[in-house]
């Protein structure tokens, strides 16, 4: 792509200009610096507009519809679901399954496939920096299973202990569970050498690919990945879809996980035959404006190209933690900026986050402030909460600048 | 009218001319289109070259799906096994000469995949065959 | 509402204005004539630029962050669930839980509040008439529990045999789950007396109310309803979004259902305590903008009134009995208009029911053909499948001759 | 600068009056915000009329929820447990004199909802509390 105003021919000001929230002002003369992309991205208007077109143009139910609408409707789904599989480079868009987020993506495998496969005493490795969402559906599959959780450690730089991790592993566990990339720390762990590992050891993996997928390129085949979960709502995308990507053996074997419409392919009055893949696992009426939404945002990260995506916000972040680092009280947590994404988690000495986010936010500055879903990681460092500003494709250097400022009228507010 | 309704597609729906089933055969399949009810049963008697030398469908559905299903067992006479592995979907809506959506696509792929899975020799059909 | 255009002052022309799709043509100078609402309905202007400024202004995450975004957005998001809870008469907004659709709604239930009361040799009572989603959920539950499910026959006329339901009742169920509205008779259950039955037997009753919340005034208070499940693409609101009411009690004694985000009130690695209701069984990011978007459909469907739709449907469906019952070899399945919602599923001699609908098609008029998700309904009555035709509150007299017309041109074709 | 943080407020997260745990107390409750971690104790002691003649509060978090708690508990002194059983969210605002977004009111009324359910006896802290 021909572009101006940045050194690597990656226009800002153009990406800027396609999404109409960040020319919002939080008060008259105080505009948006939104730095809390890693809660959930905002959306350029290709994908609000491609939505609104939809319930415009061509909005039915799908895949039982003969009519011109339900076409339409049952193409524009399924069509996203390719998309959707190129993004990621699944063999077949028949990988793809259709959740509400990733959380339910991690949950549909924990009590389809985990039900199925695992027993008391059965081992699975998960890490000290996993979300909730990659840590409570395993808790409650071993409550009711009997099985035993193990925790690959973070260490205090912030990245995973790989040795640790190798002794887990002659535990012989039935599955890896790991974030790609940690949405507190900003850490990318190194999932293809993981997953390697894990198959050594006899092991399925499964990567939470939440805070991957939305900011740099990511290969399924390349990984080896037997299971990516990912939502639409953190890669310029709509709320309400999240995708499953499994490999094909496993998600033909595995039991269906919601019982309803579309995921049936023959019901009599007290039995069933369940559907082939992915309608296997998709009850009842889908998101599907939000699939088409979802293929609208795949359109336009590609258009900007996801190489260029992470470059961009790899020098976003290391300028920030430069200038983070400058404020007398700050501290920085995670890793140096080679090792992370667009994350920069820290606190300021004598002020709770929660304050630290209400003042910047009068300042227009929006952060997120709390445990991030991330609890234990928190308790590790013994913190209860955490200040985060993070970065996509849209944030400049101009808005590190804004955010350092207000950190300092904090200072002086609290000091 | 709706091309949709070509009059092959009528004439073979109401005058089908390879409708029955073969006992004994050499190969059976049956399945059906769980969107619609749509079902097919396909049979098929080999040479001794190994080529298909009577076929028949049964069934009932949609005039598209029995349409196919009598024009594609048609299509099969004269051809060995591996030939009849090799049909795909383009072959079908050459048949048919006609553009169909993606739910219009199941009804007239349905004798399609059951003849694969028939020759195949499979336990189950799968939307694979005809992808 | 001051209108005109109608005896009782219900103004479609109005209404229809309202809705952009309705002035779609299917083909140059074919406008379409959607009646296929009972599987989906149409958007008004009024909810598609709701999300759309959501999108534009306010996205955000909610709950956890401080900045002026995620108020907003928290405050749309819960401002739509006392909404919800206000349109169905619920005692509060917490007894309101935000699902993907009726499916995963009565799903949660079975999984949920089913796995902890269930046992083998329980009995769960359905109806003949159910939609896959409120069969296949209890099949999957008793087949793991051991459970005895039991059918209210449908009669000849369409009608609950409310004989057989006493009789049922005897056996002590501990569940009865039925359909308020059925989706393919247009049958409106007596709700309320078949619960007070229940009730009496020391049952509990859910209601699928994914025909009835959105084309009737339903009150859960009224109705002395245990569970209530429906979902907004039904209702003018988006895809992606469903609600489960229940009572209070109830849902606090439930275990949650998926593990994640948002559902927990604290995390350690290997265990969580529970969040309170209703956040206990959202875990993840919820469909945001959807909740929004259902918010304003049941502002708009409220500024025509609940009373006045009923109404209509019901003169629209009584039209569409009396023109269809003209024409020779049509077979028009369910009650008499009377007792039945705005649904009317037919056959045609010696024409599937897929064709009718693709030859209808052509005229720009969209029907449904296929079995709706109910196939041990057709399955009682001898047919693989029916052509139906819906209504709502923006469907006209004059859509109902443009079905009949094209009807007899598919009699023609298939002379 | 915004008058969410009034002096008042920074003022009291600073340099609160009533921090501080009894022990023994007649009443004593402790609960957390799952959504930050905040996390207040109140303890009461009650005179023989059954009033408050003595209250604290200890725990760690945002100065909203710190600066409420010990307001809160400054507002109970010479209430009987019925009196602060009527207390409210309005009350709470009152006394911070500003507005509350729906999440930082959270940090707002965590406070109140553990001096209640401690006014109350119950186990378990619940949001009905200061709806
Ligand atoms: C009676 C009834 N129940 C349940 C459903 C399922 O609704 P959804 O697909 O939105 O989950 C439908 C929709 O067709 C219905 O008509
Ligand atoms: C690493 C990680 N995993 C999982 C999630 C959960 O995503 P969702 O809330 O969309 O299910 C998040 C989102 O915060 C995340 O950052």
């Amino acid at each position: 792509m021909p572009m101006a105003n940045n050194v690597n021919g990656f226009d800002v000001a153009r990406i800027r200009a396609d999404f109409p929230v960040l020319a919002r002002q939080i008060r008259p003369g105080v505009p948006l610096v939104y730095l809390d992309s890693t809660a959930t991205s905002q959306k350029p208007r290709a994908v609000i507009e491609t939505m609104d077109e939809f319930y415009r143009k061509s909005n039915a139910n799908i895949h039982r519809g003969i009519h011109t609408l339900a076409e339409e409707a049952t193409a524009g789904y399924e069509g996203a679901r390719r998309r959707v599989a190129q993004f990621i480079n699944a063999p077949s868009a028949r990988q793809v399954i259709f959740t509400r987020n990733t959380t339910e993506s991690i949950n549909l495998v924990a009590f389809t496939w985990g039900r199925a496969n695992l027993n008391a005493g059965d081992i699975v490795i998960l890490t000290e920096m996993e979300h909730h969402s990659n840590l409570v559906p395993w808790q409650m599959l071993a409550e009711e299973r009997g099985l035993r959780l193990e925790f690959i450690p973070v260490r205090e730089d912030g990245l995973l202990d790989m040795d640790a991790y190798r002794e887990l592993l002659e535990l012989e566990p039935c599955l890896v569970s790991f974030t790609h990339m940690s949405n507190v720390l900003g850490t990318i762990n190194p999932a293809r050498e993981m997953i390697a590992l894990a198959h050594q050891a006899g092991a399925l993996a499964l990567v939470d690919g939440a805070q991957s997928v939305p900011h740099f390129p990511v290969d399924v085949q390349e990984l080896d990945a037997d299971f990516l979960a990912f939502s639409a709502h953190k890669m310029c995308g709509p709320s309400g879809i999240g995708v499953l990507y499994g490999r094909k053996e496993l998600l033909e074997d595995m039991p269906p996980f919601l019982g309803g419409g579309d995921m049936i392919k023959r019901v009599y009055l007290r039995s069933f035959a369940p559907n082939e893949i992915p309608h296997k696992f998709e009850a009842g009426t889908p998101a599907i404006a939000e699939a088409v939404g979802l293929g609208a945002a795949i359109d336009y990260l590609e258009s900007v190209g996801m190489q260029a995506i992470a470059q961009h916000e790899h020098e976003i972040v290391a300028y920030a933690l430069e200038r983070l680092e400058e404020i007398p009280g700050v501290r920085v947590f995670g890793p140096s900026a080679e090792h992370k994404g667009g994350v920069a988690s820290f606190t300021l000495q004598g002020v709770h986050p929660h304050d630290i986010s209400q003042i910047l936010d009068s300042f227009g500055v929006a952060i997120r402030a709390g445990h991030h879903c991330a609890m234990p990681l928190h308790e590790k460092f013994g913190l209860p909460a955490t200040a985060r500003a993070s970065f996509y494709l849209y944030n400049t250097r101009e808005e590190i600048d804004r955010l350092v400022e207000a950190i300092y009228q904090v200072k002086e507010i609290f000091g | 009218m709706d091309d949709l309704y070509r009059e092959l597609i009528i004439d073979r729906y109401k005058n089908p001319h390879h409708r029955g089933v073969l006992e004994p055969n050499d190969i059976s399949f049956e399945d059906d289109n769980p969107l619609c009810g749509d079902h097919i049963r396909i049979d098929l008697r080999l040479d001794e070259a190994g080529r298909v030398s009577e076929a028949s469908f049964d069934g009932h559905g949609c005039a598209i799906s029995q349409a196919s299903a009598d024009l594609l067992v048609e299509s099969v006479l004269g051809k060995t096994l591996d030939e009849v592995r090799l049909l795909s979907k383009e072959d079908i809506l050459d048949m048919l000469g006609i553009e169909l959506g993606p739910v219009r696509l199941k009804c007239a792929l349905l004798s399609l995949k059951v003849l694969k899975a028939g020759a195949y020799g499979l336990g189950e059909a799968s939307d694979d065959l005809v992808e």
